[in-house]
């Protein structure tokens, strides 16, 4: 049944492009749908571990400077007369770098930060992207600090005996980003229900007991973080290829923001909710633009998303899987022990 | 002779000042169900925690099944069969019950990552058959009924039911009980008494943690009482009945209700 | 070394302020387990107080003062009754997101009143800076590293002295267990938020003059807060102290010797080394985390 | 509620459509700019200096027997947004030529829409090279990158007698830009470059970097930051003592504000601008930019914010000529008559010259800079 939505939803975002002919609002989703991307792989952490990363625009703004520092090439005086000298690459070997190295940036910070949890864990994931802000505005030579990359190349796919497909237009970019969103659906979806996922839904109800029972508390959280890392760096590197010019405010902290509204406000924990999360409040100024003053829709925002929290302080999804009875057991999570049961089923 | 499984030499625990455990000595035997008992604060817990790792000990070692297992990390020894319950978080509340046990079973059949996501045969094969395993020991323990309900919302005593099906998911060669039976009526306690000794007939060793004095002499083959941190009697439930040093003890608190008990189970 | 000297003074008058802004989110932080987002706009809203006291009511800078942060503590304590009593026992993220949301709409509140440009208030100070011998520090300065100080002696004084100060901290060590003593929780928590609040609003107020005021101030602040919030450990007002002045220190010294670029780098830096080697900040007093 | 918000948005949305066919009779430009977020100050008075244009044409019969509309739309200062409001501009309101998009990062980010949708800006504030050298031909600008700003200032330096200067720059793309391309200049005139400090955009305590400065054996030091930024820091030197010659670079450094709220501590600094309003008799333009002026202060707005709102005036002002050239508001039209265009504006003759690799240049016109001195609490044109 839960999949049978699942195709659907799929479905209708992919005939989208086929009936909204308006690019602006096309442009609209396909930036939105880059931080729900990325909003996904920050649900992995908070929702599925429990630990909020209020630094996960680093792994993003990672990816980007990755992607398009690779296919833009570069020279980078190292000492003396030592230069690091890169010659461009192909944008799309710019985008599986980017996974691989935020990837591995989430393995070091994962490594270094999961012997903090709570509010500390907070602070030292802010810390850590800002300091890597700071670096990318200040390590000119390389990332050309505030002066900005520009010019960056559209992701070129090669398909065997057809040639190149620059993925340059809108339509392309969209089919681009929903197949990356899809991917990354299918994989946090499989990775949760499988043992690993208990092994990190164990860990954030009751670490003691996880730990008793044999779960590997580093090992654990050190893969959710590579996950979601590697993730956040695949939306990263689509946000470069698609606006084509990246400067240090890909870091800023409003980002890692507008992440956790849509992540918290559709419902973490759940995988529908950052996806409803991220469509409301990726779309809401976009509505809000027409009807009232530049504050106002600031204003306006804010508000929506203290009323929605204050209705639906678990989340949107969770919150109506609820009130429309999918799950008939009272608590927190509801939907998952659907999803379990139906998994169940699957494997009997 | 029978075999050692779990031997505790010469530890002891300080907290800065405070002296938890002085000099502990015992051991356990394959196939025995062992009872650690003593007055509140006696440092009957702390003893578990240093066994599994949570706490690192002052002094002295703990060896398991011939390994010592200093420097190990809790998970690392739950690897190596050593399973214990807790006092008062037995369960995840937030999961079912057969979710609380699935995660019990996390040690068995690890897959790949990428199998894991790509939903390979051999992911596919070792998932079905967790859940076999997982729904088995759900009925095993009796919790049926309540397979699909959130462990949280359970009573005291079904959630202790779980706490011991999740560690026995985890397939113990030992299993430590930290107050299995309290908050358990009496007809509870009574078929968890059963339930050990089914445990112990699987071959699993046990040692427990209990206050409930008349479970803990009609369960145990032997019995070690702690005071203040040491060792003060070691014996089978007739001998430690009898023994002055252990009336002693618990006259502090409640050694009329104490001597009561074990002049009714005498 | 006349250098260093300079660098020295300039810590202790920075290190004062961020001092003040520290332990009012300590204090929140520490006793009532929100991620205070507003802590910033406080701050903010405690500078413009400031503004239109001086500027539009034409009243006096000393004044102007209490005002602002009276009316910091009330705006603290309106924002507490109505946006975290409701959600009380909801997670942390939630009520994070609140904050969140409270702070964007707040912020935004006052770019629409007061607008973008930067405002300037008035002191009474002279504007010849004191010298002492290679040493020089404007009156103003000084003026605002002792009210700090004054007002960080009177929170230290309401928290260890006072009665509600003692039902305060039991708060902070076990909510439940204060509430069955006969600890009003609710009333704590709303005190709590609006001390906060008030120091907050203060810092704001003292700086205002020093600096300029304008909508986006706070962020800034509210971040540097944060960090000196865990160095010192939650609910730890000694360590929120001595955390601001060292991170006052490390801005300094890190601008001065190493590269200006990377001056606000230093505090994130050591906040990372710190929670790397001493997880609980440099003056853990409690074990409660997260 | 979000029922009843996209409900709302939804109706508005039609009314938007349907006003915006019911006022085809007017010619649309498009304007960029950040009301909120860190630069919000500056984008509102750009487009106060462009509301003053777009009205002073209108009552003037506007263009080509049609009124102007401006389409003023908020990029949150944010090149995300700023690229999203370019396509907005473009596709849903269909202006034919925009202007914005004041910072350099929102206008790099807007580039690319351009070239997608053939149609010109006019850029008023960002001062990156690369906006006018990367080969964007739909790119014309009327602020003074830094090099520029570098080359005028090179024929007054031997008057000043400089010998060893430090900087002190906001860390961002204008900032470095004006630290290389003026220590460039520099050094070929023989002059010692010191310390390079830079601070934070959000940077309110620049102390660290006085003292370090303050230390120092220069002479002189240049400052490129905003003017709440530059307040601060004549502040903190009179509170640090720093005695050295201060010069100011950039043109967005409003000397009013300075006096007005740095006080004594703003004497004797000097200050490379761009636009004089304390001495319209001496601008390139006397006449317009009396009006202008005088427009400003009819509005109520603050005198100060006339240093950057002439940008957004001009702006209006170069583009309204190009679509009069052109005889009709389409995009490419006005593009080509961008190349031909000779505006009178406040600050010089806005003449765009090619820049960037041949085939596509981008436009860039050379604004006149002029070096002015705080003496006594007032502006005085530094003779040279």
């Amino acid at each position: 049944m839960k999949q049978i939505v699942t195709l659907l939803c799929l479905a209708f975002f992919a005939s989208v492009p086929i009936w909204l002919t308006d690019p602006y609002l096309l442009n609209a989703l396909i930036t939105t749908g880059i931080f729900i991307i990325g909003a996904m792989s920050l649900n992995l952490l908070l929702g599925f571990t429990g630990q909020l990363s209020l630094g996960h625009i680093a792994f993003f703004g990672i990816g980007a400077y990755v992607s398009a520092l690779t296919s833009l090439g570069f020279d980078v005086p190292i000492y003396g007369d030592f230069h690091i000298v890169h010659v461009p690459w192909p944008p799309i070997a710019g985008f599986f770098l980017a996974i691989v190295i935020s990837g591995f940036c989430g393995y070091l910070v994962g490594r270094l930060s999961f012997s903090v949890r709570g509010a500390y864990f907070v602070i030292v994931t802010i810390s850590f992207a800002e300091v890597v802000r700071l670096v990318a505005l200040n390590w000119v030579e390389l990332t050309q600090g505030p002066l900005a990359l520009t010019n960056i190349p559209s992701i070129t796919i090669g398909l065997p005996g057809l040639g190149y497909l620059v993925l340059k237009t809108k339509f392309h970019n969209y089919y681009l980003v929903l197949a990356v969103a899809a991917i990354s659906y299918f994989l946090i979806s499989r990775l949760v229900h499988s043992h690993y996922g208990r092994a990190m839904r164990g860990l954030m109800e009751n670490e003691t007991l996880a730990v008793a029972v044999g779960i590997d508390v580093t090992k654990t959280l050190t893969l959710a973080a590579v996950i979601s890392a590697g993730i956040a760096g695949a939306a990263g590197s689509l946000y470069a290829h698609y606006i084509r010019i990246i400067d240090p405010d890909v870091f800023a902290f409003i980002s890692t923001v507008t992440m956790v509204i849509m992540v918290v406000s559709g419902g973490k924990g759940s995988l529908a909710g950052p996806v409803v999360g991220g469509v409301i409040f990726g779309l809401l100024p976009v509505f809000l633009r027409p009807i009232m003053p530049p504050e106002a829709q600031w204003i306006t925002y804010g508000v929506v998303l203290i009323v929605i929290l204050f209705v639906m302080p678990r989340g949107i999804v969770p919150s109506l899987a609820a009130k429309l009875g999918l799950a008939r057991a009272g608590g927190t999570r509801r939907a998952s022990v659907a999803v379990s049961e139906r998994t169940a089923e699957e494997h009997a | 002779m029978a075999e050692t499984v779990l031997s505790i030499e010469h530890v002891a625990v300080h907290f800065g000042g405070l002296v938890a455990i002085s000099d502990m000595n015992f051991h356990v035997d394959k196939g025995e169900i062992v009872s650690l008992i003593g007055p509140n604060g006696a440092g009957k817990t702390t003893a578990f925690n240093v066994m599994t790792g949570f706490l690192t000990p002052t002094k002295g070692a703990v060896n398991y099944c011939g390994a010592d297992l200093k420097g190990k990390k809790p998970h690392e020894i739950a690897d190596l069969g050593l399973i214990r319950t807790f006092q008062r978080t037995s369960v995840f509340p937030n999961d079912t019950v057969y979710d609380n046990v699935l995660m019990g079973l996390h040690r068995q059949g690890k897959v790949g990552l990428a199998e894991a996501i790509l939903g390979l045969p051999r992911a596919r094969a070792s998932e079905k058959a967790q859940r076999a395993r997982a729904a088995e020991l759900v009925r095993w323990i009796g919790l049926e009924a309540r397979a699909n309900d959130l462990a949280g919302s359970l009573s005291y005593g079904e959630q202790r039911l779980v706490g011991v099906a999740l560690a026995l998911a985890a397939q113990p060669k030992m299993l430590l009980l930290d107050e299995p039976v309290s908050g358990m009526n009496a007809s509870e306690t009574h078929t968890f008494v059963q339930l050990i000794r089914n445990i112990r007939d699987r071959g699993v060793t046990i040692l427990l943690v209990e206050h409930d004095m008349p479970m803990v002499m009609s369960v145990s083959d032997r019995i070690v009482v702690l005071n203040y941190g040491r060792i003060i009697a070691e014996g089978p439930p007739d001998e430690i009945r009898k023994n002055p040093a252990v009336i002693e003890a618990y006259l502090g608190q409640s050694a009329k209700d104490v001597v009561k008990e074990v002049a009714v189970h005498a | 070394m006349d250098q260093l000297l300079q660098h020295l003074v300039n810590m202790l008058v920075l290190g004062g302020t961020y001092a003040l802004l520290g332990i009012g989110l300590t204090l929140i932080f520490g006793i009532m387990n929100v991620v205070n987002f507003t802590h910033g706009i406080l701050y903010t809203f405690g500078a413009y107080m400031m503004f239109i006291v001086v500027h539009q009511l034409g009243l006096n800078f000393f004044v102007a003062l209490p005002v602002a942060i009276v009316a910091g503590w009330l705006l603290g304590a309106v924002i507490e009754i109505t946006l975290l009593r409701p959600l009380r026992g909801a997670d942390i993220d939630t009520t994070m997101l609140v904050m969140i949301g409270a702070w964007i709409a707040m912020q935004s509140g006052a770019l629409w009143i007061w607008g973008g440009v930067a405002k300037s208030i008035d002191n009474p100070f002279p504007d010849a800076p004191l010298v002492i011998g290679p040493v020089s520090v404007s009156w103003l300065r000084l003026f605002v590293l002792f009210a700090a100080a004054l007002l960080i002696v009177l929170a230290y004084s309401l928290i260890n002295l006072t009665k509600l100060g003692k039902a305060m901290r039991a708060t902070f060590q076990d909510s439940d267990t204060a509430a069955l003593m006969g600890v009003n929780v609710s009333l704590i928590y709303t005190s709590t938020f609006a001390i906060g609040s008030s120091l907050a609003a203060a810092a704001g107020a003292l700086l205002g003059p020093v600096y300029v005021v304008f909508p986006q101030m706070g962020d800034l602040a509210a971040v540097k807060a944060f960090a000196i919030v865990i160095l010192g450990g939650l609910g730890n007002i000694t360590g929120a102290v001595i955390g601001g002045f060292i991170l006052a220190l490390a801005e300094e010294l890190g601008a001065g010797y190493v590269s200006s670029g990377y001056r606000d780098a230093m505090g994130f830096l050591i906040i990372i080394m710190v929670l790397i080697f001493k997880p609980t900040g440099l003056f853990a007093r409690a074990e409660r985390v997260g | 509620m979000i029922r009843t918000i996209k409900a709302a948005s939804a109706t508005a949305l039609a009314i938007a459509f349907l006003s915006s066919a019911a006022t085809a009779q007017t010619i649309k430009i498009g304007v960029n700019e950040p009301l909120t977020g860190a630069f919000a100050a500056s984008g509102t008075y750009v487009v106060n200096g462009a509301k003053i244009a777009a009205d002073e044409i209108n009552a003037k019969g506007g263009l080509l027997g049609k009124k102007i509309e401006l389409v003023i739309e908020d990029n949150k200062s944010n090149p995300t947004e700023a690229a999203a409001v370019a396509e907005k501009l473009i596709t849903r309101d269909k202006t034919p030529v925009m202007l914005g998009a004041w910072g350099s990062s929102l206008t790099l980010a807007v580039m690319p829409k351009l070239v997608e949708y053939e149609t010109a800006m006019v850029v008023e504030t960002s001062s990156a090279s690369k906006i006018t050298t990367s080969g964007n031909p739909y790119v014309f600008r009327i602020s003074p990158p830094s090099f520029v700003e570098a080359a005028a200032f090179k024929n007054i330096v031997d008057k000043l007698a400089l010998k060893k200067v430090d900087f002190l720059v906001i860390n961002n793309d204008w900032g470095r830009g004006t630290a290389e391309d003026f220590s460039k200049m520099m050094k070929e005139k023989g002059i010692t470059i010191g310390l390079i400090e830079t601070m934070d955009q959000s940077a309110q305590d620049m102390s660290a970097q006085l003292a370090k400065i303050k230390a120092t054996d220069s002479e002189t030091v240049i400052i490129t930051a905003a003017v709440d930024q530059l307040t601060l820091i004549f502040k903190q030197a009179a509170a640090l003592g720093l005695k050295k010659r201060i010069i100011t670079t950039g043109g967005s450094q409003n000397p009013d504000q300075i006096i007005a709220q740095a006080g004594a501590a703003a004497n004797d600094t000097m200050h490379l601008t761009t636009f004089l309003p304390w001495m319209p008799e001496k601008t390139p333009n006397p006449e317009a930019t009396t009006y202008f002026i005088n427009e400003w202060k009819k509005r109520g707005f603050d005198f100060a914010g006339c240093t950057e709102s002439f940008r957004g005036y001009d702006g209006i002002r170069t583009i309204a000529a190009a679509i009069e050239k052109a005889g009709k508001a389409e995009p490419a039209a006005i593009k080509d008559a961008l190349w031909k265009i000779d505006v009178k504006g406040l600050n010089g003759d806005i003449i765009f010259k090619k820049s960037g690799p041949a085939g596509q240049e981008s436009g860039q016109s050379f604004p006149n800079v002029y070096l002015v001195e705080i003496s006594g609490g007032k502006i005085v044109m530094k003779d040279l």
